[in-house]
């Protein structure tokens, strides 16, 4: 029923579980993926935040940053609803639930450092904000020309050989998922990874990363 | 804190080889074993190091104090 | 599957002592003496024999967990290699390292940890971009398998001849240099940070770091030569790994460290230009 | 060489050049693919393909679809759904009544019509409806938490 058409870029299809026309599956690429997000989506609930420190220069003095109890709350929140929501967008098999799961992952990145006191790590938050909130047009527009010239959304009839996406479909998608989280990113997402709470704000970099692996493998079988 | 990581030291080390023999038995499938390695060939390693370094017990400081 | 085991000590060991010829050919380039082969071997033995803690202010159990985590997906990435598996794998092994790296520096709570982590972030803008044009060889060889690419190879000759794959080699060789100790692009340890994301990482967690960095080293080079010479006897693949690394050491040598957004965009302008080599290849062909 | 580098990456690392660097970049991505590719062609065998029905009573809202009925139903998958095409009766008796006898009655939102649409949103793509209300909770949980947070201080 279920044929992956080309398993020599991904492997065969190990496991699926169906949600109606919307197919999660594990092929030995997502099941790589999947099990790197659930690794450090279990860090983030396990481990305890880290307590920054930083020095005054020109001294000997030092303090550390204590994460109040409810700030760290929240960020954990966050933190593991960006992880379930990249579990879910590595293993999809279907291009609008992939870009849907990917706003929220640029949602989510966003939630992780909202909570944070300092006015340059929120100054940027809200730069990258901004730009996952355009980095959506690119991104659903992709999917929306995917829908429109191949008559289907799921990857599977996607990936057939028979079904041509356009260029400009898969460059759309590249830069969308880019937009919510990656390389032109990398002045403002660096600096809000200076928020402390070291296990949730590791999760904006996991989450970015393996969507744009996961678009990868997307947009080379297409 | 010794004991244990003794203990995961000698589980892990025979994990590692038990594994790739029986993969090489045909017994288990080759991405069990990868799986097994994978899984505890970092954590022999690492109590490999546990297990010999030196104790945290009073220690031979250069110098001690400002 | 014996052997595997066997790989996987080879490929520390081998790593190890590569990273120790690399140390001592930038030495004598710079007409030092410089430290004996041996020495990242050395290092590593004695790291692991020092007392060891965990910081007070560490993410206790992340600082331990990202360590096991390095050394567990290049264990994952030898395999990948070895049986001529998906090379989207090896490509989704090296952005997880880039994860780890940026981990390692931020579970510490150190400032030093955190500006290697931000560095972290920030060079990954360029090497994973860099990095997808290897998808690129798809083009070429028309399959992604490791195995179906030495074949294409042994067929039709190596692809660093082939004047297509060119740029591919070129950019590949960029990200295998921009993991190699004391290379240009490598500001996330740069001594101005003191160690980068390493800074709190000591005794038995930077012996086990460094097991992971030399199985990482054996990985990218052979990964390196597989693709773009071919599949290679044991010796001959070793002697080629050291080649390129060799050539590695002299850009080392002789370059130094770039400022952190320097980096980024020379990186980015390589890209720049392969992804137009691509497209205009692809619209010839 | 180096000032042209150093000039450039002046510029990129700017968090306020940020959004016009990425605005410019998709605007050169969909010019180029345009131009490219164009026009680019509507596939005629649509899998979940929608009609305008002017002259119904439920017009602008009007799904399709028999209510109370079964519905021919085109899905991916149709061995995921085996309710494909049940699920077709949004339309209570009493407001299905008013709309066949009434002209525009039965476009009131209580009427909520439903067809095929609905069955395209709730049964074969349940899911993206699912984490479509995700993203909104995450959204409010952020705000929800800004908003307590300065009541607090």
């Amino acid at each position: 029923m279920y044929n992956l058409p080309s398993p020599q870029i991904e492997g065969e299809i190990l496991a699926y579980i169906p949600f109606g026309d919307i197919v999660y599956y594990f092929s030995p690429y997502t099941l790589v993926l999947f099990i790197f997000a659930l690794t450090f989506t279990a860090l983030a609930i396990l481990s305890r935040p880290e307590k920054q420190v930083d020095i005054a220069f020109g001294g000997d003095a030092y303090y550390t940053k204590e994460i109040p109890e409810k700030q760290m709350r929240f960020q954990r929140f966050m933190a593991i609803s960006c992880g379930l929501a990249t579990m879910a967008g590595v293993t999809t098999g279907d291009i609008f639930n992939f870009t849907l799961l990917t706003a929220m992952v640029g949602i989510c990145n966003i939630g992780i450092v909202a909570s944070v006191k300092n006015k340059h790590v929120l100054d940027n938050a809200y730069e990258y904000g901004i730009l996952a909130m355009i980095g959506t047009l690119p991104l659903f527009g992709a999917a929306a020309i995917i829908l429109a010239t191949t008559g289907t959304l799921s990857l599977w009839e996607i990936f057939t050989p028979a079904v041509s996406v356009p260029v400009i479909a898969k460059a759309l998608l590249v830069i969308g998922v880019i937009g919510e989280g990656m390389a032109p990113v990398y002045v403002a997402k660096a600096e809000i990874t200076r928020a402390p709470g070291a296990p949730y704000v590791l999760m904006i970099h996991v989450s970015s990363l393996l969507m744009f692996l996961r678009v990868v493998e997307i947009i080379i079988s297409m | 804190m010794t004991g244990k990581t003794k203990a995961l030291m000698v589980l892990s080390g025979l994990i590692c080889p038990a594994s790739a023999i029986l993969a090489a038995a045909g017994a288990i499938d080759a991405i069990v074993m990868v799986a097994a390695l994978v899984i505890f060939f970092p954590l022999f390693v690492i109590s490999t190091f546990l297990t010999w370094k030196a104790s945290d017990h009073e220690g031979d400081y250069p110098f001690i104090g400002y | 599957m014996i052997s595997f085991l066997l790989y996987l000590l080879l490929a520390v060991f081998i790593g190890l002592l590569y990273h120790g010829i690399h140390r001592k050919v930038i030495a004598r380039i710079q007409t030092r003496p410089g430290p004996p082969v041996w020495q990242e071997f050395l290092h590593t033995l004695k790291f692991s024999f020092k007392q060891t803690w965990i910081p007070m202010t560490a993410s206790q159990l992340m600082f331990v967990a990202i360590v096991v985590i390095m050394i567990a997906i290049w264990v994952g990435g030898l395999y990948v290699l070895l049986t001529g598996g998906s090379l989207l794998i090896l490509f989704a092994i090296f952005l997880l390292h880039k994860i780890t790296e940026h981990g390692l520096g931020l579970s510490s709570g150190s400032p030093y940890g955190k500006f290697g982590a931000i560095r972290s972030v920030i060079s990954a803008a360029s090497e994973i971009p860099l990095f997808a044009t290897v998808g690129a060889i798809y083009m070429v060889t028309g399959s992604l398998m490791i195995s179906d690419i030495t074949a294409y190879e042994a067929a039709n000759g190596p692809l660093l001849l082939s004047v297509i794959a060119l740029p591919m080699a070129i950019a590949m060789y960029v990200i295998v240099l921009s993991k190699v100790p004391y290379n240009p692009f490598g500001i996330i340890e740069a001594k101005e940070i003191v160690s980068g994301n390493k800074t709190e990482h000591f005794g038995v967690w930077r012996a086990g770091l460094e097991t992971g960095f030399a199985i990482k080293t054996f990985v990218l080079l052979a990964a390196f030569v597989t693709l773009f010479i071919g599949a290679l006897p044991l010796w001959l693949l070793l002697i080629a790994m050291l080649i390129v690394l060799l050539t590695m050491s002299f850009i080392c040598a002789l370059t130094p460290m770039l400022s952190p957004y320097d980096a980024v965009t020379i990186q980015a302008l390589i890209i720049g230009f392969v992804v137009v080599y691509v497209v205009i290849a692809g619209v010839i062909l | 060489m180096t000032g042209i580098i150093r000039r450039i990456s002046r510029i990129l690392q700017n968090h306020n050049n940020l959004v016009g660097v990425y605005a410019f970049v998709v605007i050169a991505i969909i010019i180029v693919g345009l131009l490219l590719q164009s026009p680019l062609t509507y596939d005629q065998d649509q899998l979940y393909p929608k009609s305008i029905d002017k002259n119904s009573s439920l017009d602008p809202y009007d799904r399709g679809g028999v209510p109370f009925g079964q519905t021919n139903v085109v899905s991916q998958y149709p061995e995921n759904e085996p309710y494909l095409g049940y699920v077709t009766a949004y339309l209570t008796p009493v407001s299905l009544w008013i709309s066949e006898t009434t002209r525009f009655m039965g476009t009131t939102i209580v009427s909520h019509p439903g067809g095929i649409i609905d069955e395209i949103l709730y049964n074969t793509r349940g899911l993206d409806t699912i984490i479509e209300t995700a993203i909104l909770f995450v959204a409010f949980t952020m705000a929800m938490f800004l908003f307590t947070r300065r009541r607090e201080e």
